[in-house]
């Protein structure tokens, strides 16, 4: 699996260029999760979203899921880019393709990728509402892992 | 002989920028976690952030020696 | 939901075309399942598969599987597209894209989308192999129902 | 006075034919096949097949009348 297949990047995802880098002729299922930037987040109306990422490590990290999840499903295909910068409403922020022979293992192989992301992947996002605006990930809004902390076994 | 440090989102906001560097050769994590917040008393976001060295999550006892590059994380968001 | 959100078609499936269908400003999540065609299965070789359909009714049965997802989750946006004719081994079959507020949800209507279109919908699948030809759905390759036809509740 | 009945897949393949007709104004579905099965006897497949009435599943009591359009579904296989 190529290092090119977890990216991070300030242009709009192709999600294409993304579902190409996992095909292969022994993939019967191809799973893609795609997030997009939703307008209302409970009753709050989002006018833009701005993403930023310690880049460097955040490929890194994405290609650790990559390789968690080659692990758990060795005929498997993984590629994640995830968008920076600022993104409007119903732009895509991170897409997810995942293959596999057998379509059960192609879906909770992209769950878990999406929610690894959550965990691990230093990025942040910040919301731009009309009255204000706030960087995402504080324990008040969104809580990525109980302790203030991925577990010591979700790190390496 | 300084210890160069990231700083991103609510970090990078509220010290004003990305990059800073403090003095030493050889601390542990928590060492530098503590510096920072003795430098940036009014920034408690220091106190909730994960530390990484050399872009890997570090925990308070990992030993920073000079040259390598230590990053605040705060709680991410990303997806 | 358009009822051209469901269609049975004999050109390549365009991923994005299925994907823009169900794109919605309160989407945050967008779910999409390909199934593609894979090599080998069980040890065989497929060389090609051939793709036929009921048509009128398999665009009707997969609206209906539509409805269902729509009636478990209101928000939710559904196009599923699939392809008859000849196919080569990694081009598209079935393409499945869900949208949903919150990602769990994407995740298992598309799923279920999948499951039944296995159940319900007419379209069947004739392998060709190096050594002789199949269609397939008979009950020594694949059962898609334990009783040999749905359940009375599956099928309204 | 017949009904025109569809066949897919391997019952197509079979009976060489993807549309026929069966003389009748109105039997159950269940007689419909029957019909066939006396018809030709040497495809099997008509047993094991689903019925659908006008694009709608349908039992082996549902009744046909004439005009309506009979399909034999044999298992499925798409995705």
């Amino acid at each position: 699996m190529n290092n090119n297949n977890f990216e991070i990047i300030n242009t709009p995802i192709q999600i294409n260029e993304v579902i190409n880098k996992v095909e292969d002729r022994n993939a019967g299922a191809i799973n893609t999760f795609i997030g997009t930037v939703r307008e209302l987040t409970k009753g709050k109306k989002t006018v833009y979203l701005k993403y930023d990422a310690y880049i460097s490590m955040a490929e890194k990290k994405l290609a650790q899921i990559g390789g968690e999840i080659q692990k758990e499903y060795p005929e498997s295909k993984v590629a994640i880019t995830h968008r920076i910068g600022e993104l409007a409403i119903s732009d895509i922020a991170v897409v997810i393709a995942v293959s596999t022979p057998h379509r059960a293992d192609a879906f909770a192989a992209s769950r878990y990728a999406i929610e690894r992301i959550k965990e691990i992947v230093p990025i942040w996002k910040k919301e731009h509402w009309e009255d204000g605006e706030k960087w995402m990930g504080d324990q008040l809004e969104h809580k990525p892992y109980p302790e203030g902390k991925p577990e010591k076994g979700d790190l390496n | 002989m300084s210890i160069r440090i990231l700083l991103f989102a609510e970090l990078e906001e509220k010290v004003g920028t990305r990059q800073i560097e403090i003095d030493g050769t050889e601390m542990t994590a928590g060492e530098v976690r503590n510096t920072l917040l003795e430098k940036y008393p009014e920034v408690s976001a220091f106190n909730s952030a994960m530390m990484a060295i050399n872009e890997e999550y570090a925990d308070d006892q990992d030993v920073v020696r000079e040259g390598d590059l230590v990053a605040f994380i705060p709680p991410v968001s990303g997806g």
